[in-house]
């Protein structure tokens, strides 16, 4: 068949979640991890673009016959499916990102994030670096995935609030969209013009929207996912980075290599550089970064244990005794 | 001369030929594009045809649009335009859900009942826009674009509620299997049929899909509905408001409890439609959306391939699903944008729409013979 | 030196052709027209005469032949070259945007403007107020299209022509919507035009006008020319048999009425039109078994929503409306159906047909339900063919065996005819015929007009709704004249007088 | 007064591409010619602009290639519905797969396979300048607001005031009695679909010129589905478009103001309020609109 790979070749497929490859986020971020691995190792790379959810079965199961040995799900939406798929397909390996099972099959990998960590550095950046003492944040929707990012913000910027003794007033609101530009720009407008100086958003391609209320009310925001500051340079105070390219290239690296990944889940955070702050901050004070940083080792080193749930994030105020 | 100019006004000539121009025209874009058209093409069919469960993948994927297509076509008969079969689908999909998950039952109750939870709701928010129609004179497409949104955000609200929500995803819990229409959905996970579908490359390649029995109900749908529309007197009524609604008022028709009527069995079509693909499509859930999946716009497009024939819209529908599926391994293998299926759908959408020419070309043909003939009677008259 | 002698002609199309699909239906037609005359054109419906001057207006493209204008040969590419030449064109459809007000319809197409781009409608409604002037043709230039009669219309239609200048002036069946004076003033309009020296080319049905107001009538049967006759040579009967190819009966041969009890009663009925303006101010009659009751009047005095609130399409404000005693007003327009009364709307295509049904489907628009037709739900094709043959048969609808064709390939005659065959099937005990004949040729009208006497002298009651007043004295046993909303006069048929009649419907009195 | 102006604001931020292509429907519309395919057209001119503007660095430029494109495609509506007499919501249904489509197709050619243009550089001016504050911040509307006011006052001399306009409300309601007063039908159809595109078009950079600086596969999403039922909602007038536009705008801003705060409604029903509110006020207002008498069927000469 057209479809079959290139003789001797290791064919690593990637099925995206809705929203295609270039979505901004961690369809193209993970793309952009196979290209790397691509160009390291010589092995074959593809992706298929889901349209709806109804695609990611069938998409997964076009993967596996074009002999591919590894195929990744790119998002917890395409669980079942990878699940489904990988019970027929026992000599395929399968990875998905932001996953992780009760009891991981054995040619299945789960990939997380604790992007409550990088959030965490986030809000402490934010909440050492507001003039105002009141920063924004703006998420699309509730997800289990979303609240890893509100509550590791929230918590970073209470932090920040402790060591500074001052209250800091978190704004909060939701767009209910990812693409809604408009409504992420009215909703950051309106937090600049109510006294905010500094927001952090994670409502993927919407978030443009919030950027350039940034650039126009020349306020500082914080990115999402990738390094956004080539977005507005003066504006951009730094971005909690969620390095799905790196997961995806080392795991599938280790997978081609002949590693034993199955049947479990690669957890990655700040200690692995799966998530982060960038090294380049321009428009952040050097003091600030030089204390995120200490911050950044004491969450390595286990002293700081960011909430990534509204539950845990309750019991880490209280257990740091802020209210 | 007269078979081919009859031949040329047969409705069917119009879409194959509006088809073969939607292929071309994707050829041409392809090459363009620098990519080899034929190559191109051939993966698609390749991916269309290439094995058993390809196709079963295209039905699977075909039953939800062809009936959304139906609704879609249903409507327009009677001069209405359902832009808000989207919102339908979702609501039937979301009613669909909550049913399965709440209720368990033997098989035998327990899809129909799913079934006509969906088309219930799909209905009822059917009968919602044509009764706006019909009490307040609010268009249908505006009712639809809106009540669309108003669908997408409630079906959130409620995924998103603990009750029904399923933790560390983004849906809620699946359906009880016993809603499933899959086929054997316990016994495909065992041991013993992993082994069968081993020894039976061809039945375990379907076996392994989605393959249900949703293109059953779905068909039988259609039929029902073009049966409505051409053998019973409400269909006639139907019809003849659609057609005529001033003569069919003057012919003491009740127009307003027609059109109530008609988007409400419009939406019963949707509603079906998102019912059937939770029964039907992993991961018999509802899950929250950012933007609409399209199944129900899709359905316009099928809709219009079909020329407006409900039995049509099965054909469309196939033609589209076999399209979008065909069009990924375009994709996948050749390199070639997703863009392009897209672009080739879309030609071929509009050159439906052209289709209308092909018998004015026969027209033309007929008028110019018969000048022809009127004048050389004439002229030998005269000599 | 020839032509010097012979004045020169305003019109002249040689060897017109025109096929519409593959039907031809002008065959070589020739037209000459004098300058400074008026000129009929006769022939059956179908006969070709709208196409005809619509191939002069530029509207058709024929498919062979030649057209002068003033002695020079012009193609005529569409109605701006017509237009430019001098022509203007009364359409049998009447071609008004209905949202515009009358000076806005005259000066479409050639507007006054200031810079060259701004509507100056001041000018503009002075210039039409000269030509109204000038001519007769009393019009108010800021009324709106929808707002005014038939009558109205006609006359922003002559003064869109007037207004660009026409010197040749084509009136396509100028008459069929006006009433006996209203006639009587467009003839005399008419002749003011030609004594300003323009050209009138006129279409008409009605020999008597043609007597009345032409000098030639050129006649043509099927697309065929058939003579250029002088009209003052020749009479009334010459020219139906001319037009037909054979001999006519003018009149309806009509037996005395033999009414008996009454069947249909409307009492002070007051309804509003659309706009919400009452338009019926109590209007009565009665109307017996065995009679033809023919109301007669001006368009635009109530007659329209007599029949809306008959067929309960509108509310009335009060009264009633009983047929065999049982009151119907403000129910449904399925009840009125349901208690015996069968109506013929005037807009056949709007209101009595689904174009794009078949004929035999279009036979069953109210009793599609009913056994045997449809039995528990189900159509009975089968019955519904049987029934359709039998009807287009007894009718005589044309062609025959076109129950499966779609009734909008039907011509307008027999689209009537379907129309009435099936209000009549419903047996109904009334039978309301408004404009029954409208656009119709004199074969077709004697049909409809017997198959209404028919009903009367099967002891039903017949409404007839005309208006023209030739219609109702010839059909109808009695009279009544509606005018603003009541019946002002009611008189057996054999009392009245047209001259008293045309008096009642413009509002005067019959001792003035 | 902070709330207000902000209410303000956003409410025109969000219309501003809706009216400038509802004004595009209207005139298509008065015309006679439905267009549904506003939503492929925007989409068309929201890249174009995105692209040009930052390709030549000059949004204006950007601005005036998203109405050309947007015109171009709408010469496919055109030549569908007008020439070949198509069957118009079918023609506009298949302009919104392809619109879409080819947008993102251009996009990846111009910009290296990704589906996303470069930041446009060069903004387009705001009308209290770049440095404005407090009240003025929120109402510091920029200049595509202008050109959507502008727009729709234009129109409105056009329809009602020149001899354009009277042509353009007469083929669109009588097609067959402007032809006889000389009046070339199909050409003024043509014109009228041109222009929506054009609009549409530029309501597209709206969004990518002014509310974002650069194009993305979600940047039109809707808004061309909404301009359509704010022509329907406004009764085919170029104002009754815009207020319908600036309502369902201050719906959205009214969203924003609400959400976040001490309310306690669940943002995805507070989300709903902009559609629900739109038909409740249908309920109240509509039944009086009247489309163009001839809106949406192919005019053929000569047929009965
Ligand atoms: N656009 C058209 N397409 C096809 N056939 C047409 C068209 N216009 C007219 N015809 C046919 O051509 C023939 C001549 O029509 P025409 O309107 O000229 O008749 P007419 O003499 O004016 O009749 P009437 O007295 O009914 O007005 C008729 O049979 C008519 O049905
Ligand atoms: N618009 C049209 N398009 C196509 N065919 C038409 C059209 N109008 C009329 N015809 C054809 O022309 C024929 C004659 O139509 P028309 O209405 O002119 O008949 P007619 O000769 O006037 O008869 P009648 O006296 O019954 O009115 C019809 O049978 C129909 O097939
Ligand atoms: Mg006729
Ligand atoms: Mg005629």
């Amino acid at each position: 068949a057209a479809s079959q790979k290139k003789e001797g070749t290791y064919l690593v497929t990637m099925v995206t979640d809705t929203g295609g490859i270039n979505d901004q986020s961690f369809n193209q971020s993970s793309w952009e991890g196979l290209e790397s691995f691509n160009q390291k190792t010589g092995a074959d790379v593809r992706y298929i673009e889901s349209k709806q959810a109804s695609d990611f079965t069938t998409n997964m199961d076009r993967a596996c016959d074009a002999y591919s040995d590894l195929v990744w799900g790119i998002g917890f939406s395409l669980a079942d499916s990878l699940i489904n798929i990988a019970s027929y397909n026992p000599d395929i390996h399968f990875a998905i990102v932001d996953q992780s099972f009760e009891d991981t099959p054995m040619n299945v990998t789960g990939v997380t994030f604790r992007a409550e960590e990088s959030s965490f550095l986030a809000g402490y950046v934010a909440g050492m670096s507001t003039k105002t003492d009141r920063v924004g944040y703006i998420g699309a929707m509730k997800t289990f995935v979303n609240d890893q990012f509100e509550y590791g913000f929230l918590a970073g910027v209470q932090f920040a609030a402790q060591e500074r003794g001052v209250p800091i007033q978190v704004d909060e609101q939701f767009t209910e969209s990812y693409s809604d530009v408009a409504k992420a720009k009215a909703i950051a407008n309106k937090m600049y013009s109510s006294g905010c100086d500094i927001i952090y958003h994670s409502v993927g391609g919407a978030g443009y929207g919030a950027i350039e209320s940034a650039k126009e009310n020349k306020k500082y925001i914080i990115g999402v996912d990738s390094d956004q500051s080539y977005l507005a340079p003066d504006n951009v105070l730094t971005s909690a980075l969620k390095n799905v390219n790196v997961a995806v290239e080392e795991l599938s690296t280790k997978a081609m290599n002949g590693e034993d990944i199955g049947g479990k889940t690669f957890d990655f955070g700040l200690s692995d550089n799966g998530v982060g702050l960038p090294k380049e901050n321009k428009n952040m004070d050097p003091e600030v970064y030089q204390k995120t940083m200490e911050v950044q080792e004491r969450i390595i080193n286990g002293e700081i244990d960011p909430p990534s749930t509204e539950e845990t994030y309750k019991a880490w105020l209280s257990e740091n005794g802020i209210q | 001369m007269n078979k081919f100019t009859s031949l040329l006004r047969k409705p069917i000539t119009g879409t194959i030929i509006a088809i073969l121009m939607g292929f071309l025209c994707a050829a041409v874009i392809l090459a363009c594009a620098g990519y080899n058209p034929i190559h191109a093409l051939s993966a698609m069919l390749q991916g269309i045809f290439g094995r058993p469960k390809y196709m079963a993948n295209i039905i699977v994927k075909a039953t939800p649009i062809i009936l959304t297509g139906c609704s879609v076509a249903f409507a327009y008969k009677m001069g209405l335009f359902n832009i808000g079969a989207e919102g339908q689908y979702i609501f039937g999909a979301l009613a669909a859900c909550l049913t399965g998950i709440t209720v368990n039952l033997s098989p035998w109750l327990e899809i129909p009942l799913i079934l006509l939870a969906g088309m219930a709701a799909g209905a009822l928010y059917g009968a919602l826009a044509g009764w706006l129609k019909a009490k307040f004179n609010i268009h249908e497409v505006i009712s639809g674009i809106m009540l669309n949104w108003i669908a997408m955000y409630f079906s959130n609200f409620i995924t998103g509620m603990e009750a029904f929500h399923k933790p560390n995803t983004s849906g809620t819990f699946p359906i009880n299997v016993s809603g499933f229409t899959t086929f054997f959905p316990n016994w495909k996970a065992t041991e013993e049929a992993a082994q069968f579908m081993k020894d039976n490359p061809f039945l375990g390649d379907i076996l392994r899909t989605d393959f249900n029995a949703g293109i059953i109900i779905a068909i039988a749908l259609v039929l029902l509905s073009s049966y409505i529309l051409y053998k019973t007197s409400k269909g006639y009524q139907l019809r003849a408001v659609g057609s005529n609604r001033y003569a069919a008022e003057f012919a003491g028709i009740d127009v307003k409890k027609n059109i109530i009527e008609t988007m409400m069995f419009a939406g019963l079509l949707a509603g079906a439609s998102g019912a059937l693909a939770i029964m039907g499509n992993n991961p018999h859930a509802v899950l929250e959306i950012a933007a609409f999946e399209g199944n129900g716009l899709n359905g316009l497009s099928v809709a219009f391939i079909a020329n407006g024939s409900p039995i049509g819209c099965i054909f469309s529908g196939l033609l589209f699903g076999g399209l979008l599926y065909g069009g990924q391994s375009l994709q996948y293998v050749v390199g070639a944008p997703t863009e392009i299926v897209n672009i080739m759908v879309g030609t071929i959408v509009f050159f439906v729409a052209l289709k209308d020419i092909i018998p004015v070309i026969a027209d033309k043909m007929e008028h110019r013979a018969a000048t022809k003939k009127l004048v050389d009677q004439k002229e030998g008259a005269s000599s | 030196m020839e032509h010097n002698t012979k004045p020169v002609n305003a019109v002249e199309m040689n060897g017109i052709v025109k096929v519409f699909g593959n039907r031809p239906v002008l065959d070589q037609v020739n037209l000459e027209v004098e300058k400074g005359s008026v000129h009929a054109i006769l022939g059956e419906n179908g006969a070709g005469k709208s196409t005809l001057m619509n191939i002069l207006y530029g509207l058709y493209q024929p498919d062979g032949g030649t057209i002068k204008i003033n002695g020079q040969q012009v193609e005529m590419k569409n109605p701006s070259t017509a237009i430019a030449t001098g022509i203007g064109m009364v359409h049998q459809h009447f071609m008004l945007v209905d949202v515009f007000t009358v000076a806005e319809n005259i000066i479409l197409g050639q507007e006054t403007t200031k810079g060259g781009a701004f509507l100056d409608m001041d000018k503009a409604k002075q210039d039409v107020l000269a030509l109204i002037e000038k001519y007769g043709l009393d019009v108010d230039p800021d009324a709106k299209i929808e707002d005014i009669s038939v009558g109205m219309q006609q006359r922003v239609e002559i003064l869109k022509a007037l207004y660009r200048g026409a010197d040749i002036l084509i009136l396509d069946e100028p008459t069929a919507v006006l009433t006996p004076q209203e006639i009587d003033e467009l003839i005399n309009i008419i002749h003011n035009l030609v004594n300003d020296g323009k050209t009138i080319l006129i279409i008409t049905h009605k020999l008597d006008e043609i007597k009345k107001s032409a000098d030639k009538c050129t006649i043509i049967r099927r697309g065929q020319y058939i003579d250029t006759v002088s009209v003052k040579d020749v009479s009334q009967s010459d020219l139906a048999d001319m037009m037909v190819g054979h001999q006519v009966n003018l009149k309806v041969a009509k037996t005395l009425m033999n009414p008996k009890h009454v069947i249909f009663e409307v009492d002070d009925l007051h309804a509003r039109d659309v706009r919400g303006v009452e338009v019926l101010k109590g209007l009565s009659f009665k109307i017996r078994s065995g009679e033809i009751y023919g109301i007669a009047g001006i368009d635009g005095n109530g007659q329209k929503e007599l029949l809306e609130a008959i067929t309960n399409m509108i509310h009335v404000q009060g009264g009633t409306i009983k047929i065999n005693g049982k009151e119907i007003q403000n129910t449904t327009t399925w009840n009125t159906i349901t208690s015996g009364i069968a109506s013929i709307h005037e807009d056949r295509e709007k209101r009595g047909l689904i174009p794009d049904f078949s004929v035999e489907d279009n036979f069953v628009l109210e009793t599609y339900m009913k056994n045997p037709f449809s039995i528990k739900g189900l159509m009975k094709q089968k019955a519904i063919s049987d029934f359709a043959k039998k009807q287009v048969q007894e009718y005589d609808i044309r062609p025959n065996g076109c129950e499966k064709d779609l009734i909008r390939g039907l011509s307008g005659g027999n689209q009537q005819k379907v129309i009435i065959a099936r209000e009549i099937a419903n047996n109904p005990d009334l039978l309301i015929a408004m404009q029954p004949t409208r656009g119709l040729d004199v074969g077709a009208i004697e049909n409809i007009h017997k198959t209404l006497l028919d009903q009367r002298d099967k002891g039903k009651a017949v409404l007839l709704i005309s208006l023209e007043l030739d219609e109702v004295m010839n059909v109808a046993d009695t009279i009544g004249v509606i005018y603003d909303g009541k019946i002002v006069k009611e008189m057996p048929q054999d009392q009245a007088t047209e001259h008293e009649i045309g008096l009642l419907m413009a509002g005067g009195s019959a001792n003035e | 007064m902070n709330t207000f102006t902000l209410l303000i604001g956003v409410a025109l931020m969000y219309a501003t591409p809706m009216v400038l292509a509802a004004l595009g429907g209207v005139i298509s519309e008065r015309a006679g010619v439905t267009n549904i395919g506003i939503e492929g057209m925007m989409t068309i001119g929201a890249f174009t602009g995105a692209a040009v503007g930052y390709f030549t660095n000059n949004p204006w430029l950007g601005v005036l290639a998203a109405g050309l494109a947007g015109g171009l495609t709408a010469i496919l509506h055109a030549l569908a519905s007008i020439t070949f007499k198509a069957d118009q919501t079918v023609s506009g249904v298949a302009i919104n797969l392809i619109g879409p489509a080819l947008a993102l197709f251009f996009c990846r050619l111009c910009f290296d396979g990704s589906a996303v243009t470069e930041p446009v550089n060069a903004k387009l001016p705001k009308l209290f300048g770049d440095n404005a504050t407090g009240i003025l911040a929120n109402l510091n509307v920029d200049f595509m607001v202008i050109i959507a006011i502008l727009a729709t006052v234009i129109m409105w001399i056009v329809l009602y005031k020149t001899k354009w306009g009277l042509r353009i409300r007469a083929v669109g309601e009588n097609p067959a009695a402007a032809d006889t007063l000389g009046i070339n039908v199909e050409f003024v159809r043509y014109v009228c679909v041109i222009i929506s595109g054009i609009l549409a078009g530029m309501g597209g950079a709206a969004v990518t010129l002014s509310i974002v600086s650069q194009f993305s596969q979600t940047s039109i999403a809707g808004q061309g589905y909404m301009a359509l039922a704010a022509v329907i909602f406004g009764s085919w007038l170029p104002h009754g478009a815009f207020l319908a536009c600036i309502l369902f705008g201050l719906a959205q801003a009214l969203v924003v103001v609400l959400g976040g705060g001490a309310v306690s409604v669940p943002s995805e029903i507070l989300a709903m309020l902009p559609y629900v509110m739109t038909i409740i006020i249908l309920i109240f207002f509509a039944g009086k609109s009247r489309a163009p008498k001839a809106n949406g069927q192919p005019y053929i000469k000569g047929k009965r």
